[in-house]
């Protein structure tokens, strides 16, 4: 593994009496594709949450290109170029596709109706449409609301924001789960090209199939604890569960 | 078991010494009541008495009663209040009373009369009529048609106010009554009420309204419709702002009172009810009808807004 | 690389009770209603802590509790209900019209017979502007705001037209001598016995039983509650008979308390029911909210506007002194929720 | 089993013009209006299709629009703001206060230099008051309900403090003359032609401006907005002041208008705005609304009382027929576009 | 394939201009699991919705134990045994797992109080435990509302209810798609075994691996409309691949 381009070093969240992080550990290196697994309520989401500033972790340090940051909003995590794909989806369901995927980063007209803050619509619904034939999203109308679209139609135009904007580090909490056997290939392949150019991936997924074929490295949450790292082209997928399930636990780690 | 409210509250802690009056205007921020309320300040400091004054944020029992029972507990030794509602404040006036304290109604008055020491009011009804002898002397033999813009439906002082009108503009056969409009106090809601008139009844010759606010209302409706003047405009009260409408053409006449009058009244007849001086049970003070001819010998009638 | 160390889950435990009423919205609003109390008592301890004082800010809120019961509801369900105030007018009008008839016109001298029929035909006549409201927000799915800023002024007018409008000033002694002004049990004015029970009442139905429940799901998600099966339109238009019956059993005491019918008195009646839920910390949202925090939230504004009388605050500051308590008070509960850190 | 058969899905086709325009919010409302106003036309075609009355119910609207607009984005963003009335009055106040303080005391004759002054501690009196909301709001997280009840007493406070409870009277002549009832281009009244610049700002900003589409994702999805890098807070509070400043340029204008500050005529604007707002399709629960859709909504009430006055409705029955036809507008509306079976 | 208990025959609904189904079929007899398997956006969601009482077509019918029926609301199927899981959760999020699992069919207490309608949040909270165990959804706590379950658990607990209640039908719109591998395997499990009751399961899944492993039968929608039927013993990934993207076509089903 080369040097970590994000790491996290025992990060703790409670939620009231809910412990949902115990001082879990995690590192990513540009240009590689890491999968985050983990059994349900393990603790993926809020480990991604407090990594891309939506949640701040209670204690434990993160460290960006080897300093030490305070995520204290998304904006500021945005602004180092990591982007991230929610579980949750982070959409406005009474925007339509292209508005969702230039939020806050809306595309200006030129000149002065510009500098006064309009917006080029029409520029961005193009490109919008751009990206999502690139990505191989395909919407029956492209100025409905996204709350007319399909399940996995909405998780695609999260997924096309994330890829379309992050420079450094992108995280994905289960972006195919929606996703049919197409549309779950283009994204892998996305994912791949992504980390090709340098960026680094982080994906949530319960697809072990999926993971094993498109990651670099495993690493496995349990109960809010990291309790294992595997190379993806050594681990089996009896290792993957196992690890998950704690009937395998890897000592130092945590 | 059964008792009733205030048995337990204050019973007699009046005494001599006690040189506190408290005076409940019927709403806050008016001119009509501030001008009370100066009179009867003045006259309190001359009388070595001290005067507080809380006033309802709106002219209604249910604004009013909290601050009546408020007001009980600390015991002053006597009230000047002008009840919001003849009825609704009967009871918490009785615990005034109750507890020893000297209650003195001023502008207006309980239907029960056993209660207050002395009332001193301007007969609100025969402000109505005035304003409609004001108003026909005004027009003339002019025809036409007349409109009264009354507050909300239920207010007691301003009812009375249309039902002394309504009465004697009835003895003008050229002029003919087409009702009154209430405006819920509202001075935007007046003037709608005017220029929507104004678009019925195209032989509107005269308005009355009932108060400040429903005034303003119309004096905007009739600038609005460009009939300032044409359309005589009578309001209520002699606010500084009617005054000064009154002197620009915007009202033809005002009627007013005498608050201070009733304030300085008001003042006097409870101390003469806690030295045991003679007190008298009604007093009724002057209204006057104000025109731009002779508004400069009525000036001493006109509101204030301040002390 | 291998060894098993068993953590099992901590599964299905539940928080122990302490944590549980620390938890609960109404704790911090409610230390803040004591405080108030408090502060006005050191100010001025002789007026201020009177038994007699203690009587009137309960006799006075009475009303205005038994409206908000009815809003909590309905804000639970994400709705609003702004008619209740005229509402209230309306029925206590109906009410008294209906009295003074069965008495040939005046019915200052009514036996309890009349005054039953009365409070029958208040509570009637508010559940009918309920059911009005409900079947048009729930059926005909028009807003809640629409729907009773509409009957808002309906009530009114309708109540007006009835009265030619202006108050109708007979009302049964036996009424005024007993719920109105009348005490019971040592001293508890029967206004305030009247809103306990029924507060209890509402308390009750909101956090035990089906309908509250129901109630609840409706406000959290109303999709959801309709597939579960739930009749979210029926539920719906119960929630709102409710808030209007319940305003009609406030008219009916306002009209014992006043012993008139104060058309002009309830503008602002909604307003005040709306600040008083929001504050005991029922989301306008929907889905969040206890009857408890109402009570405490209607009882904020009323201990400050009589406590600053009491204390003689200038008349224009008052306003202003309520404005800044409110904020403060739901700001200071905000922040001792998020210090517990409870989602 | 086998044959191949080609369905290209018909991907981003965009909706023609057309449809796109029947489906838009405000065609049906709209239609409604033209509806009213036609059959007060037949009703009372002498008295009702005037010139006049154009003008006047324009004047006497342009106020409330221009509180509206403000509203409108207040409410997308799934707030709301009651202090707008009162807010209203208190720059009314200032203002006057000032032209007065830079006119010795009376500002009757003061010229266009004091006006123009006047003008902006207006405006600036109201966004001062939009910010303190909207801090409050955004930044402290206090329900908007809570913050804006607040400040809807303490405006009026503090606007009765400054004035000592009486209405500023004296307002320069030349603003009453220009703004207040002048008219240009040949009878258009100022009063509108303001209100007409203001709206179509307003409109032009909420649609086409990266300010408008914030305010829908806040609305929509607050957090959603958050995790895009949107800086909610600051955007909340960029919209009250933005309400705040309208409301503060509304109070000019009605002190242009009614030549004094009008101190206890706005208790029931705010209501009257946000009906507006609502009934102009505007969603309550935000992301959803337009300004074109509100100043329909604004004048659906404005035309209904001034055609009721003029054909002479009992003024009881007035309330009672506005309820109906704002429900029956508001039901016909979604029923078209329930038709049209867009989601 | 035996009588079909539940019968859709040419279905149509727009939305607007969008064709969201375009003349839909599809059976389902009891004691078979029927998966429903298309492209995002092919419909499935809107044909589910229909059959449970959620949307109404615009044409076409649906038959219940060979009779024509009309489903004007969800209480309408579920009064005929018909339960389903749907896409977008539909749970109460205020509400806590144990409340949401007997939403709409509370247990009342005994006696007096009962009848005025007051709850037993005892016995519910009692026997919603042993459900979730039974069912293997581990939450950290029962008593906070299900906005604060991670997304699995939130999945388990609309999947449990399903399970519960369902005496004829159950629809599953992807129940598995935020699952871990346990609870998958779990819900898999449960599968059959309320199949094995007598039961008729339809399953909606982009997860092919499973589809194949879990089902009877195999309907693949497209566009809108029925385009294939397999018998999942007889069909391979590519058959299922194939009819989904319209690579192939069988002529007579739709
Ligand atoms: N806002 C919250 N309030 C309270 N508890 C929470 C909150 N968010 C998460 N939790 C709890 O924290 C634990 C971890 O949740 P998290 O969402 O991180 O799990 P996860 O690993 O992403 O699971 P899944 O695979 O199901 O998405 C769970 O027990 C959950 O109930
Ligand atoms: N409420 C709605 N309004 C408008 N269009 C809708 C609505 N619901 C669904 N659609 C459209 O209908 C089509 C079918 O949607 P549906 O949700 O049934 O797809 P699906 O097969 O379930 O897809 P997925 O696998 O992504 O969940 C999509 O193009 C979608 O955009
Ligand atoms: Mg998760
Ligand atoms: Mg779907």
């Amino acid at each position: 593994m080369s040097e970590p381009l994000l790491e996290a070093r025992s990060l703790v969240k409670h939620y009231g009496s809910v412990e949902a992080l115990r001082g879990a550990s995690f590192q990513v290196a540009a240009g590689e594709v890491v999968s985050l697994i983990g059994d349900n309520g393990a603790g993926k989401s809020t480990f991604i949450k407090c990594l891309s500033g939506a949640e701040q972790p209670d204690s434990g340090e993160i460290l960006f290109e080897g300093k030490q940051i305070h995520l204290d909003s998304p904006t500021a995590a945005r602004s180092l170029g990591i982007e991230t794909v929610y579980q949750d989806l982070a959409v406005a369901p009474d925007l339509d596709p292209a508005a969702n995927l230039y939020l806050g980063r809306e595309i200006k007209r030129k000149g002065l109706l510009g500098a006064l803050g309009m917006l080029d619509k029409k520029e961005m619904r193009r490109k919008a449409s751009e990206e999502f034939s690139r990505l191989g999203v395909t919407l029956q109308s492209v100025d409905v609301p996204i709350a007319a679209l399909s399940g996995g139609q909405r998780q695609s135009v999260a997924v096309a924001r994330s890829v379309v904007w992050a420079s450094k580090v992108v995280f994905m909490d289960e972006p195919t789960a929606a996703l049919g056997v197409v549309q779950r290939e283009r994204v892998l392949d996305v994912i791949r090209k992504v980390r090709d150019q340098g960026i680094g991936v982080v994906l949530i997924s319960h697809n072990m199939p999926e993971v094993l074929s498109v990651s670099d490295r495993v690493e496995v949450l349990r109960l809010g604890t990291r309790v294992a790292r595997f190379k993806a082209s050594e681990a089996t997928l009896e290792d993957l569960v196992g690890a998950m399930t704690g009937a395998l636990v890897q000592e130092d780690v945590a | 078991g059964g008792g009733q409210v205030g048995q337990s509250g204050g019973s007699g802690s009046s005494n001599a010494d006690n040189k506190s009056l408290a005076l409940i205007p019927g709403v806050s921020a008016e001119p009509f009541y501030i001008s009370m309320q100066c009179g009867a300040e003045a006259e309190a400091k001359a009388k070595g008495y001290t005067l507080k004054t809380q006033a309802p944020q709106k002219f209604a029992p249910a604004d009013q009663t909290p601050i009546v029972t408020g007001i009980l507990a600390n015991k002053p030794a006597a009230v000047l209040i002008a009840p919001t509602d003849d009825k609704a404040l009967a009871g918490p006036m009785k615990q005034l009373k109750d507890a020893s304290i000297k209650v003195i109604e001023v502008d207006t008055s309980l239907q029960d009369t056993s209660i207050a020491e002395s009332s001193i009011s301007s007969n609100n009804e025969q402000g109505g009529q005035l304003a409609a002898q004001t108003l026909a002397k005004l027009v003339g033999d002019k025809k036409g048609s007349v409109l009264v813009l009354n507050t909300t439906a239920g207010t007691s002082t301003t009812d009375a106010r249309e039902k002394g009108f309504k009465e004697e503009i009835a003895k003008y056969p050229n002029i003919k009554y087409v009702g009154q409009q209430y405006t819920d106090n509202d001075a935007a809601q007046s003037a709608q009420k005017v220029t929507a008139t104004l678009s019925s009844t195209p032989d509107l010759i005269g308005i009355f309204a009932t108060n400040l606010n429903t005034g303003e209302g119309a004096a905007t409706g009739l600038r609005t419709a460009g009939k300032t003047g044409q359309v005589n405009l009578v309001g209520f009260d002699a606010s500084p702002k009617e005054v000064s409408d009154l002197k620009d053409g915007s009202f033809q006449a005002l009627i007013a009172q005498d608050p201070a009058t009733i304030g300085k009244d008001g003042v006097d007849q409870a101390i003469a009810a806690l030295t045991g001086g003679s007190v008298t049970r009604n007093i009724s003070t002057d209204l006057v009808s104000i025109t731009k001819d002779n508004m400069d010998a009525q000036s001493k009638y006109f509101y204030k807004s301040s002390c | 690389m291998s060894t098993v160390t068993e953590k099992a889950p901590k599964q299905e435990e539940k928080r122990p009770l302490l944590k549980r009423v620390a938890g609960a919205n109404s704790l911090w609003i409610g230390l803040v209603l004591l405080v108030l109390i408090a502060a006005f008592g050191v100010i001025d301890p002789t007026h201020v802590l009177t038994i007699f004082n203690l009587q009137t800010v309960l006799i006075q809120t009475s009303v205005l509790l038994v409206l908000s019961v009815g809003m909590t509801f309905v804000i639970i369900t994400s709705g609003i209900d702004l008619s209740v105030g005229t509402v209230l007018v309306f029925s206590g009008v109906t009410s008294a019209l209906t009295m003074n008839a069965m008495s040939g016109g005046d019915s200052t001298n009514a036996g309890w017979g009349v005054v039953i029929v009365g409070g029958i035909v208040a509570v009637a006549s508010g559940a009918a502007w309920g059911l009005l409201n409900g079947w048009l927000i729930a059926k005909a799915k028009i807003p809640p705001l629409i729907v009773t800023l509409g009957s808002f002024g309906a009530a009114l007018g309708a109540a007006e037209l009835l009265t030619g409008g202006s108050d109708v000033r007979s009302v049964p002694n036996t009424l005024a001598k007993s719920l109105g002004s009348g005490t019971s049990f040592g001293g508890i004015p029967n206004m305030v016995l009247f809103a306990i029970v029924v507060t209890a009442i509402g308390a009750w139905l909101l956090a035990t039983t089906r309908f509250g429940r129901y109630t609840y799901a409706v406000g959290s998600n109303e999709v959801a509650a309709q597939r579960t099966g739930i009749s979210v339109t029926r539920h719906l238009v119960l929630v709102y008979v409710l808030a209007g019956a319940l305003a009609g059993l406030a008219g009916f005491m306002s009209m014992a308390y006043f012993t008139t019918t104060t058309l002009t008195s309830h503008g602002t009646d909604n307003l005040n029911a709306i600040a008083g839920t929001v504050l005991g910390g029922t989301s306008v949202f929907g889905g969040v909210g206890s009857v408890i925090g109402t009570v405490i939230g209607v009882f904020i504004p009323a201990v400050l506007n009589q406590g600053f009388t009491i204390i003689g605050v200038n008349q224009f500051w008052q306003p202003i002194a309520v404005a800044i308590v409110l904020v403060a008070a739901v700001w200071f509960d905000q922040n001792r929720r998020k210090a517990r850190n409870l989602r």
